[in-house]
């Protein structure tokens, strides 16, 4: 059997747990048992089911966990609606890894990061940031910036309040759109608060959610000063191949899959705005 | 083409809910015998009988494909038929202008207290099929390995 | 022709009837011709042609068009303008938006019918009445010109302008023609020979789409075979069913609505006689339903969706085959 | 450089096809098409194939893998279409310098290996042109149609057909065909290709340092006015190359194909969470850029176009890359 970068290898979901009510993740592991693939956070893998469709997903769990994968899933669409119908248990195909993941060995090392993140973008960023903690005497500070519709739709919202706000060095700055009773954290939408924050413009800022918070965040941060080869992001758009041929992902010269998901700010401003 | 003597057609019956699937239900009760190899699909109306479904109950293995009806004037929705009748004509002419043999589509009208009708279409339909053999010319090989 | 026509389209602007106006762009060559939206005196002067090329049918660009803010005039022919007229029944076109003007057609020419008459490296053509001299790069040929038109245009139905607000070049009056001709030379074949045409034929399609985004009869939003739920959706024929699947469902779905416009075969990079599959329906229609013409008028009932108590059972084209 | 008199055309093909498939253009200039070698096949007198020999390397449908689903369970099983060797006959230089473009795009790692196992298998035969159309453009893309590349390029005069091996494949393959003779083929008379209409297509104003600017560029939305978004242009396409994977539930597996997929259709780019190309402006927009601009920028200059005039012949409203070349060529300086 000669191998095509096309012909997915099969894994298996052992565990799913329910985030929100439209966001579930999925724990994936290889037949073996054990983890199917080695990544850079950021990055992502094809899961298909047969007979559903294959669709490209960022991996959510860091690299520094060895015993297996895990993706975030919001319910959006065909494949994704048949994940979120699924038991444990259920075989998968997957490929990957793809994409050029975040510089965390390189531009991010030494440097105080700040993280902002919109409901399900919160998926991409949770790998660099678990991958940080593991090695967090190698990054500065780090500031957490997540916000949702509301407390059921932060996403890891046990893992953050387990985890993440216990830990020394880190600061976790929750936000929901509108008050609701059982909520006495921030409310408002990301991009005021995170003007509202006011971080020092020498931080390195990684965003990622959906495209209104970013374009609005943006400005903030391009109005208190950050400078644009400073801000990361991760970008989306339809793939079937993930190699950078089938040709429905560039943005200009730029393959999202090959070249992205993760782009500098200055890097995208030197392409065609058709995200 | 090779008639096969062991060879059974597969045959789909479009039938509509307020006739030919009672003419069927009937025929069943009367212990009437038709072929098991005809495969009755429901449908609320023969006017509900897209083309699409008749080719592809053909991709996926028909051998003959076969509408039952109310008998025109009787439809449950009072004309329904009529625009099933235009349809399936023309439908069937096309068919045939392609060179598929047009023995594999037929209409019949059959009511709901037609059982002894609906056995005897069936039987002459499936031995018309027989006798044309495997539905080779629209047939999709994939559904055939 | 072309000047009278110029002259219109500048008037129309220029007078306030139109803010634009939809017409021929001359391309590299004499026979490459682009369907364009004019907005200015200067443009139409510079670019704006009307010749044996024009052939595409601009009624379907009156489907998005009509429905922008303003007026567009239309220069259409007569057979553009049967397709107008059928659009308009099943209320495509805002009527209101578009002035159209019919102008009379001789027929037009097939730049292919050229290349396969022999004709190499085509670089210009003039020449009126029934010779055609064609500069070529291998220097001049001269050919007929009624041997070079466009197979539809052979067999013409109709001259004939209907429904619009101004005429250039004369009414024009419908045409005796032998257009099922080919479909009877078809329908006398055995099954077998006539499985074999449509075998060959259509085996060459690509599935590029051209014959269903020109067709003016397909205005669907969004059409069966591109929508993922509805199982048939596909990108390429993966096996000779689908190219029938494809080819009869959507001569289907424009029976009783297709004018007989021919822009499917004219379209097709593969040579597909697609118009074929639209004149069987055609015919059937007329013998078995009485003549009808899509696009003709605006009150008649489509024959799919009309009846007569009375209609022949399906099982006539089984009687019908078995005298042959 | 060998020879064989055009008489012995048919025993040349005889003796190719005997050893491996042979495809050579066929059928009415219309209709022409690489077609299986069979007894008494005549070379076409078109010019050129409405489908490029891109087909022979990346077929238009291609089985990728089966899965065979069972409750929990997923089985993959491997069902590539064999591949055999191959030789393809009278592939225009255009068409040949498709295959370096195509090259770059499926042999980078990781490679595809459906389209390299084909193009190990095929050998390909070139066919100098004498008599262009006047769509053909390749010239402006450095390509000369009367020295073509590949494996063998072959010259045709009335009387001989003359065989040159550029390839260790091409020099097996003519060692094995016993009618050859030596012989030099008589220099091209390449006169004709100086009054080609279209040759000097403008370009220096295309490529990767302009993309931004010919990106905004506002004549975009006049040249993509008419264009139907059918996807007759880039199935014609020797360059095209884009695809989609989609499956086919059989009732017993399902199969993953792949196939050609269009940029111009409107669903290319269609996700649930929008629609970055909304309009055909968009996609009209990508794939000429693509060809003009994306390409040559990630591979050092060169284009994504070889200038076969396909799309010329082809666009049901003939909007084709020369007119946008043009429009956009001479609007930028």
């Amino acid at each position: 059997m000669r191998q095509d970068p096309l012909i997915p290898m099969l894994a298996v979901v052992t565990d799913i747990r329910q985030d929100t009510p439209d966001v579930k993740t999925f724990r994936v592991v290889g037949l073996d048992g054990k983890k199917p693939l080695i990544h850079i956070p950021g990055q992502c893998a094809m899961l298909s089911i047969p007979g559903v469709g294959e669709a490209l997903f960022s991996i959510t769990s860091s690299p520094t966990n060895e015993e297996y994968l895990e993706f975030s899933i919001k319910k959006c669409g065909c494949v994704t609606d048949w994940l979120h119908a699924m038991e444990p248990g259920q075989q998968v195909t997957l490929r990957g890894p793809y994409g050029n993941g975040f510089p965390v060995d390189t531009d991010f090392a030494g440097k105080d990061l700040v993280f902002v993140a919109g409901g399900i973008g919160l998926a991409p960023l949770r790998s660099v940031i678990n991958y940080v903690r593991h090695f967090r005497d190698r990054y500065g500070s780090v500031d957490i910036v997540y916000g949702s519709r509301s407390k059921a739709d932060l996403v890891d919202y046990q893992e953050i309040l387990d985890e993440w706000c216990k830990e020394d060095g880190i600061s976790v700055h929750l936000t929901i759109d509108n008050p609701q009773p059982d909520w006495d954290g921030h409310v408002g939408f990301v991009p005021n608060y995170v003007k509202e924050l006011g971080f020092d413009t020498g931080k390195t800022v990684i965003m990622c959610g959906p495209p209104i918070m970013i374009k609005f965040t943006l400005a903030g941060l391009m109005e208190q000063g950050f400078p644009r080869d400073n801000i990361y992001t991760t970008l989306e758009l339809r793939m079937k191949c993930a190699l950078g041929r089938c040709g429905r992902c560039n943005i200009g010269d730029k393959f999202v899959c090959k070249d992205g998901p993760v782009f500098r700010l200055d890097q995208l401003d030197q392409l065609p705005d058709e995200y | 083409m090779q008639v096969n003597q062991e060879f059974k057609p597969t045959i789909v019956a479009f039938c509509c809910n307020w006739c030919s699937y009672a003419g069927a239900d009937l025929s069943g009760t009367n212990r009437l015998q038709y072929p098991a190899n005809v495969k009755i699909i429901r449908i609320p109306c023969s006017c509900r009988l897209n083309p699409m479904f008749i080719l592809r109950a053909f991709q996926r293995g028909a051998d003959g494909v076969i509408l039952c009806g109310c008998h025109p004037g009787d439809c449950h929705y009072t004309t329904g038929n009529y625009y099933a009748r235009r349809r399936m004509t023309l439908l069937f002419s096309m068919l045939d202008f392609l060179g598929i043999e047009r023995e594999r589509t037929r209409v019949e009208w059959v009511s709901a207290a037609e059982g002894a009708k609906f056995a005897a279409t069936m039987n002459e339909f499936v031995e018309t099929v027989t006798k044309l053999g495997e539905n080779k010319r629209l047939e999709d090989l994939r559904c055939k390995s | 022709m072309q000047e009278l026509i110029k002259a219109k389209a500048v008037e129309l602007l220029e007078n306030g009837v139109c803010d634009r106006v939809l017409g021929w762009k001359a391309g590299e060559f004499f026979y490459d011709v682009t369907p364009a939206v004019f907005r200015s005196r200067e443009e139409i002067e510079k670019d704006f042609v009307f010749g044996p090329f024009c052939g595409a049918n601009m009624s379907k660009y009156l489907i998005a068009e009509s429905r922008k803010e303003g007026k567009i005039a239309a220069f259409l022919k007569p057979c553009d303008t049967y397709s107008f007229q059928q659009l308009q029944k099943e209320h495509r076109i805002r009527r209101e938006n578009v002035y159209a003007v019919g102008v009379q057609c001789e027929g037009m020419c097939d730049i292919d019918a050229m290349k396969a008459a022999g004709i190499k490296g085509i670089l210009g053509a003039d020449g009126d009445g029934g010779t055609l001299t064609v500069h070529t790069l291998y220097g001049d040929k001269s050919v007929e010109r009624k041997t070079v038109l466009a197979e539809r245009c052979k067999c013409c139905k109709s001259k004939k302008l209907l429904g619009c607000d101004e005429i250039i070049g004369g009414q024009g009056e419908e045409l005796e023609s032998n257009r099922f001709a080919q479909v009877e030379k078809l329908e006398a074949m055995t099954p077998d020979e006539r499985f074999a045409f449509w075998r060959g034929e259509l085996s060459r399609c690509i599935r590029c789409n051209a014959c269903r985004n020109v067709c003016p009869a397909c205005s669907c939003e969004k059409c069966v075979f591109d929508n993922p739920a509805s199982g048939v959706e596909n990108k390429a024929a993966a096996n000779s069913f689908e190219e029938n699947l494809f080819h009869v469902i959507r001569a289907f779905h424009v029976a009783g609505r297709c004018t007989d416009c021919g822009e499917c075969s004219r379209v097709c990079p593969q040579h597909i006689p697609l118009h074929l599959l639209n004149r069987k329906f055609i015919k059937d229609i007329n013998e078995l339903y009485g003549d009808y013409q899509a696009g003709a008028d605006m009150d008649t009932r489509p024959p799919l969706v009309n009846f007569q108590t009375d209609d022949p059972e399906p099982s006539v084209v089984h009687e019908r085959g078995s005298e042959q | 450089m060998k020879k064989c008199p055009v008489s012995q055309l048919d025993a040349l093909f005889a003796s190719v096809a005997a050893r491996q498939k042979l495809y050579i253009p066929a059928g009415e200039a219309k209709t022409a098409a690489f077609q299986p070698w069979q007894e008494g096949m005549k070379l076409t007198d078109a010019l050129n194939t409405v489908r490029s020999a891109k087909d022979l390397f990346f077929p238009q449908v291609e089985n990728l893998v089966n899965f065979k689903v069972t409750g929990k369970q997923i089985e993959i099983i491997e069902n590539r279409d064999p591949s055999e060797p191959f030789v393809v006959f009278g592939v225009r230089a255009c068409d040949c310098r498709s295959f370096d473009i195509l090259d770059k795009v499926f042999l980078c790692d990781p490679v595809d290996t459906y389209y390299k196992t084909r193009r190990e298998n095929g050998v390909i035969m070139t066919l100098a042109c004498t008599e262009p159309e006047e769509t053909c453009f390749c010239t402006a893309f450095g390509i000369d149609p009367t020295d073509p590349a590949g494996d063998v390029s072959c010259w045709m005069d009335g009387e001989n057909l003359y065989l040159r091996a550029n390839t260790e494949k091409g020099e097996t393959l003519l060692s094995e065909l016993p009618m050859l003779s030596d012989g030099d083929a008589p220099a091209a008379d390449k006169t004709v290709f100086d009054r080609l209409p279209l040759k000097n297509l403008p370009l220096d104003k295309f490529g990767g340092e302009h993309m931004m600017e010919l990106f905004k560029y506002e004549k975009w939305a006049g040249l993509a006015e008419s264009c139907l978004g059918c996807g007759a242009c880039t199935f014609v396409c020797p360059t095209c190359q884009c695809y989609d994977i989609r499956e086919f539930n059989t009732g017993d597996e399902i199969k993953r194909f792949r196939c050609w997929d269009s940029c111009m259709y409107s669903d290319f780019t269609l996700m649930s969470a929008g629609q970055p190309r909304p309009t055909q402006l968009e996609r009209f927009r990508q794939r000429f850029m693509h060809k003009l601009v994306y390409y040559p920028s990630t591979h050092d200059g060169e284009f994504g176009c070889v200038g076969c005039g396909r799309c010329l012949q082809k666009c049901p409203i003939s909007m084709n890359i020369v007119k946008v070349a043009k429009t956009l060529g001479e609007e930028t300086t």
